[in-house]
């Protein structure tokens, strides 16, 4: 508990009558991958939602290394360190790679051509570097989801919250976003991801929250849980 | 300022009664904008020129072929159902198939172009000359000292009769239920079996067909006149955004209150200053209450 | 490198070009038509720089415009103050009513925002014909001529000066414009324009940035104003003037040059304007043929001249390239 | 399965919303009349999007999908619902501002006309759910979501199906009203429609399922009668985890 960077603590929210998020606390390390997992309308998005400002919570408080930061705005949360990705990709469409990625390097004062000299070392390394000068518009759904999972990366965040990046992504995608996270954790980047990629989610994650019904079912290593008979069973059905 | 009016019930009958007769020709004028913004989420920028159209449609059927004035008004109301089915089908459902769900900024300037065409043809094609027509029928009725006009009678129970009519399209037909329910989840109503286009284009020209039937029958108070739209315009925003954009019903109660606001204001201040009041009234509806006085509060996630 | 370089021969000229045809052909039809290219298109690039750059629908920018002619006129009428400050007065007028349109438009989002501009507008207009005894109201307000200045005289029987005023005070804005979209506040917008809560989970705050686009704007409308004040020489706040008409031809012009490009609005000011001069003998068809332009931009051409040059160029790119 | 008796047959369709990520990759399956046949998977293994590409919401790229010999592929959603196929979406699709009624008597679009038939699916539908009945003049918005179901359900059948394609029917429902959803979905099965079924429940879609494909990353990994699949039915959730 001592260097938990992330700590979520009985928060809750509701959706008119439907409780989506029900008491759930969590934390997360410095420098941890952990994995949130559940079947459908479990509510981790909303979970993502809540931590990033995006929503607000019913009740309960998030705490970022060790300020709590429930109910903050967006912004705050963002230049607190916090960066996130979307499940649906979140790129600045009519903007031309290169600034999307100069946009969010001046979040680290970060401008002009030492700005473009690392948006093009980044694109480089993801291997987008040549369509750099195209729109985002034009990246099929997997490329999008990469370039804000750099986007995101560029800004030097402390967490990293990522909400289903492999989905839809080509494998060659996969791969690097998956070094990529392991890289972050690697450098002190507590991560976050939501993930239903049974291929590439232990690829990045040990531990991981399992999530029922808005409610923390259980938690632990990722082969524990999955041979949990209350985890099979929640994805069986009653 | 001449509150002392305002002790005098003839008077106040009266600024009642000229409010009410007003107050309805707004509720009537803002209907249509406001079904086809409910139901389409598109702001039609050529309403007023559609009621200046129908105006010359009225004008010619009724005076210069001397057909009979409920007629003309058919006429009026069926031009504009044509015109607003074709303008529909011509550009805006091309509009919509290439932009997806972001084809409304682009719509709303579509009408925007079509208003500048329609209004300077009109210009150039009838030239800028009123044509009009005093009363559509004569006659008028002293109660205690409140004048009131057979042709005011003739308005209010017309506006009615459209309210109780569009009502009963709306609730009973299932031509009215399949529009409802396109507006409130397209998808599932095309797992109905429904044809949203389809349904898209019948709304824009019920809209339109329904301004065009007011600019016919309010043609002695609103003469056509190429520019006489712009102010149709206004006011139909006015009586749209106060009673809630899209809300049809809401749109006659705030035409009434706006009748009623304006011929007090006339009556017992100078007359003038009740636009720029009533703009800076719709200014604060748009800030605090977005979705109309009359409806709830839009909640936004 | 070389395409900043041919970027900036473009420019110089353009720039060559819109200084030296009027001194040259020195011919007061062609004087005045080249003031309303260069009005039209400096206030349909501040318009672009409002939608273009940050979705900011501003109907009332015909209003806005008035707000900035008034104050001048006004400041000379009663106080005798200089027309000369007059332009400056005029746009600090206008940057408090755009302060403060963005402030309470802030909450909106879309068709609201146009619509609560269009009212504002509206407002102003109401009250400035109200106020009649202070600006004669429809009767029409006499605006004094700027004052000689080195000399020069920049009286309306000298159009080739205001000309020039003009020229530098376009040069000035679309300068101010261009810098700002094309530096870190510009990717910002454009990032807000794209995707508002993209933007904010980054750690950019939407509302400084909209707010700051809005008062930049309003300022330079403001001074447009006013200049258009001292160069018509005679105010009234009808809605031809100022009003909804007013701005729809500032949209359609915007529109017609494409979005998102500042120089597209010099594109589509020459041409709907040299349409029109063209067309003269049907002075009236001047306002169809927007329409029409309009509507066929919106089917045929979504990103406008501008788009349609950058097409071109691109064509040209590729047919020149393989011969290398 | 004989072609004759297929209700429904797909045969290598393929879709997407990106043209390089097919989310339905090379998909064929058959639906015989009167039969159920369960889709399973992870999240955003390709199910809902393979209902979707099936009835034209998303463009197929290629394949063919075929209803009752006569070939759909990438009609407009509202002609293939009105040839017969009935279609729930995951979440909620009620009208929420029309009444009980009037939602009813939209599941009736395609054969509006015919008054007598209309009426005659009217009373069946209140006969069947009389809560439906008591409630038909309040708005379906203000139903509570088990009620919502059950309405959704009465509005699929009412114009009288052949296929049904339904999406996550339990999804957010109390224990019993899942109970009950399956029964009424088995009913529809026993009348001869049939039924393409996804749920996240996946030992209750194997029990009332007669076959069962098992989806994975849009591809079909594992099929099965539902029976096979019931035994072997850890091993297939452990997959999803």
């Amino acid at each position: 508990m001592v260097d938990s960077v992330l700590r979520v603590d009985g928060i809750q929210k509701s959706f008119g009558g439907l409780r989506a998020v029900n008491d759930v606390s969590f934390s997360a390390s410095r420098g941890e991958l952990l994995g949130l997992i559940g079947p459908n309308g479990a509510g981790k998005t909303t979970i993502f939602n809540m931590v990033s400002g995006i929503y607000r919570t019913d009740s309960g408080q998030i705490f970022f290394d060790g300020t709590d930061i429930t109910n903050r705005h967006p912004t705050r949360i963002a230049r607190w360190g916090i960066a996130r990705t979307f499940q649906v990709p979140r790129t600045f469409n009519n903007m031309t790679l290169e600034e999307n990625i100069r946009v969010a390097l001046l979040q680290v004062n970060i401008v002009d051509a030492e700005a473009t000299r690392q948006a093009c070392a980044v694109l480089d390394e993801v291997g987008l570097y040549a369509k750099r000068h195209q729109n985002a518009s034009e990246l099929s759904g997997g490329e999008r989801q990469l370039l804000q999972f750099v986007r995101a990366a560029v800004t030097r965040p402390r967490l990293m919250m990522l909400d289903e990046p492999f989905a839809g992504s080509s494998p060659g995608a996969i791969d690097c976003m998956v070094e990529r996270t392991v890289a972050l954790s690697r450098s002190g980047v507590t991560c976050l991801v939501i993930s239903h990629d049974i291929v590439s989610l232990p690829r990045v994650c040990e531990r991981v929250v399992v999530l029922l019904d808005g409610a923390v079912l259980t938690q632990g290593k990722l082969e524990d849980v999955r041979e949990d008979p209350k985890v099979i069973e929640a994805y069986l059905g009653e | 300022m001449h509150f002392e009016l305002l002790a005098h019930p003839a008077i106040v009958g009266q600024f009642i009664i000229d409010g009410l007769g007003r107050g309805v020709m707004y509720g009537l004028m803002g209907m249509g904008l406001a079904l086809i913004f409910g139901i389409m989420g598109l702001i039609n920028f050529a309403h007023g020129s559609f009621f200046m159209i129908a105006t010359y449609i009225m004008y010619f059927v009724a005076v210069h072929l001397g057909v009979p004035f409920p007629i003309g008004i058919m006429f009026a109301a069926l031009g504009l159902f044509l015109f607003g089915a074709a303008f529909e089908r011509g550009l805006i459902t091309p509009l919509r198939a290439r932009l997806g769900r972001n084809w409304l900024v682009d719509g709303y300037v579509m009408t925007i172009g079509l208003q500048i065409v329609l209004e300077n043809l009109a210009l150039i094609v009838m030239g800028p000359r009123e044509h009009g027509i005093s009363r559509l029928i004569q006659g008028r009725m002293s109660v205690s000292g409140v004048i009131l006009t057979n042709e005011r009678i003739l308005i209010f129970s017309v506006a009615i009769m459209v309210v109780a009519t569009l009502a009963a399209f709306m609730r009973l037909t299932s031509l009215g239920r399949a529009i409802r329910a396109t507006s409130e989840h397209p998808d599932a109503a095309m797992a109905m079996g429904i044809d949203v286009r389809r349904i898209y284009t019948i709304t824009f020209a019920l809209g339109s067909a329904l301004i065009g039937g007011v600019g016919g029958l309010l043609l002695s108070t609103y003469p056509a006149f190429p520019t006489i739209g712009s102010d149709v315009l206004i006011k139909s925003f006015i009586v749209v955004i106060v009673g809630g954009l899209g809300n049809v019903w809401a749109a006659m109660i705030a035409g009434i209150l706006l009748g009623l606001v304006e011929s007090f204001a006339q009556g017992i201040a100078s007359a003038g200053w009740q636009n720029s009041i009533i703009a800076a009234i719709v200014v604060m509806v748009l800030v605090f209450r977005p979705s109309g006085l009359f409806s709830k509060p839009i909640s936004r996630p | 490198m070389l395409a900043s370089r041919w970027k900036y021969a473009g420019f110089s000229l353009v720039l060559l070009f819109l200084a030296a045809v009027p001194a040259v052909a020195n011919n007061n039809y062609l004087t005045a038509v080249f003031v309303s290219v260069l009005l039209f298109f400096i206030l349909a690039a501040l318009f672009d720089f409002m939608l273009g750059y940050l979705n900011i629908f501003n109907f009332g920018i015909g209003g806005f415009m008035a707000l900035g002619a008034y104050t001048s006129a006004l400041l000379a009428y009663h106080y005798g103050i200089s027309p000369w400050f007059g332009l400056l007065a005029g746009g600090c007028a206008t940057l408090l009513l755009g302060l403060f349109a963005g402030i309470i438009t802030l909450r909106l989002r879309g068709i609201y925002v146009g619509l609560t501009t269009l009212f504002l507008a509206e407002f102003v207009l109401f009250a400035l014909s109200n106020l009649r005894e202070y600006t004669r109201g429809a009767a029409g307000l006499q605006v004094s001529s700027l004052p000689d200045l080195f000399g020069i005289s920049f009286s309306r029987s000298n159009p080739l000066a205001l000309y020039y005023v003009l020229f530098v005070i376009c040069v000035v804005i679309y300068v101010t414009l261009h810098c700002v979209v094309n530096s870190r506040i510009g990717l910002v917008f454009k990032a807000i324009r794209d995707d508002q809560l993209g933007a904010s989970v980054l750690g950019f705050n939407v509302v400084r940035y909209k707010l700051l686009n809005f008062t930049i704007a309003s300022f330079f409308i403001g001074v447009v104003g006013a200049f258009y004040g001292n160069y018509i020489g005679i105010l009234v706040p009808t809605p031809q003037e100022f009003g909804v008409a007013r701005t729809t031809e500032i949209l359609t012009i915007a529109y017609v040059g494409g979005r998102g490009t500042l120089w597209g609005s010099l594109l589509g000011a020459f041409a709907l304007i040299g349409l029109q001069e063209v067309f003269s003998v049907v002075d009236q068809w001047r306002l169809v043929l927007y329409g029409a332009f309009l509507v066929f931009v919106l089917m045929v051409f979504p990103r406008g001249l501008a788009g349609g040059c950058k097409q071109l160029a691109a064509w040209i790119t590729r047919q020149v390239q393989p011969r290398r | 399965m004989k072609m004759a008796q297929s209700c429904l047959v797909v045969e290598d369709l393929c879709a997407g919303y990106e043209q390089e990520v097919l989310v339905v990759d090379n998909v064929s399956l058959s639906v015989a009349k009167g039969s159920i046949v369960g889709l399973v998977g992870a999240n955003g293994a390709g199910k809902s999007s393979l209902l979707k590409a099936v009835l034209g919401y998303l463009k197929p790229s290629s394949g063919t999908v075929t209803f009752q010999g006569k070939d759909i592929t990438g009609h407009r959603p509202d002609l293939s619902c009105s040839l017969g196929i009935g279609y729930l979406m995951e979440g909620h699709s009620v009208f929420p501002s029309l009444t009980v009624e009037e939602n009813l008597l939209l599941g009736m679009w395609p054969k509006r006309r015919q008054a007598s038939v209309v009426k005659a699916a009217l009373e069946r539908a209140y006969t069947r759910a009389p809560l439906l009945m008591e409630r038909r003049k309040s708005l379906a918005g203000l139903l509570s979501g088990g009620q919502q179901r059950i309405l959704e359900l009465e509005r699929l059948y009412m114009a009288g199906p052949s296929l049904l394609l339904i999406d996550e029917p339990s999804l957010g429902l109390a224990p019993n009203l899942v109970q009950q959803t399956f029964d009424r979905i088995q009913e529809f099965s026993k009348e001869g429609i049939a039924v393409v079924l996804i749920d996240q429940n996946v030992r209750k879609v194997a029990e009332v399922a007669d076959y069962v494909y098992v989806l994975q990353l849009g591809r079909i990994r594992k099929e099965g009668t539902g029976q096979l699949i019931s035994m072997d039915i850890e091993n297939i959730v452990k997959a999803f985890i």
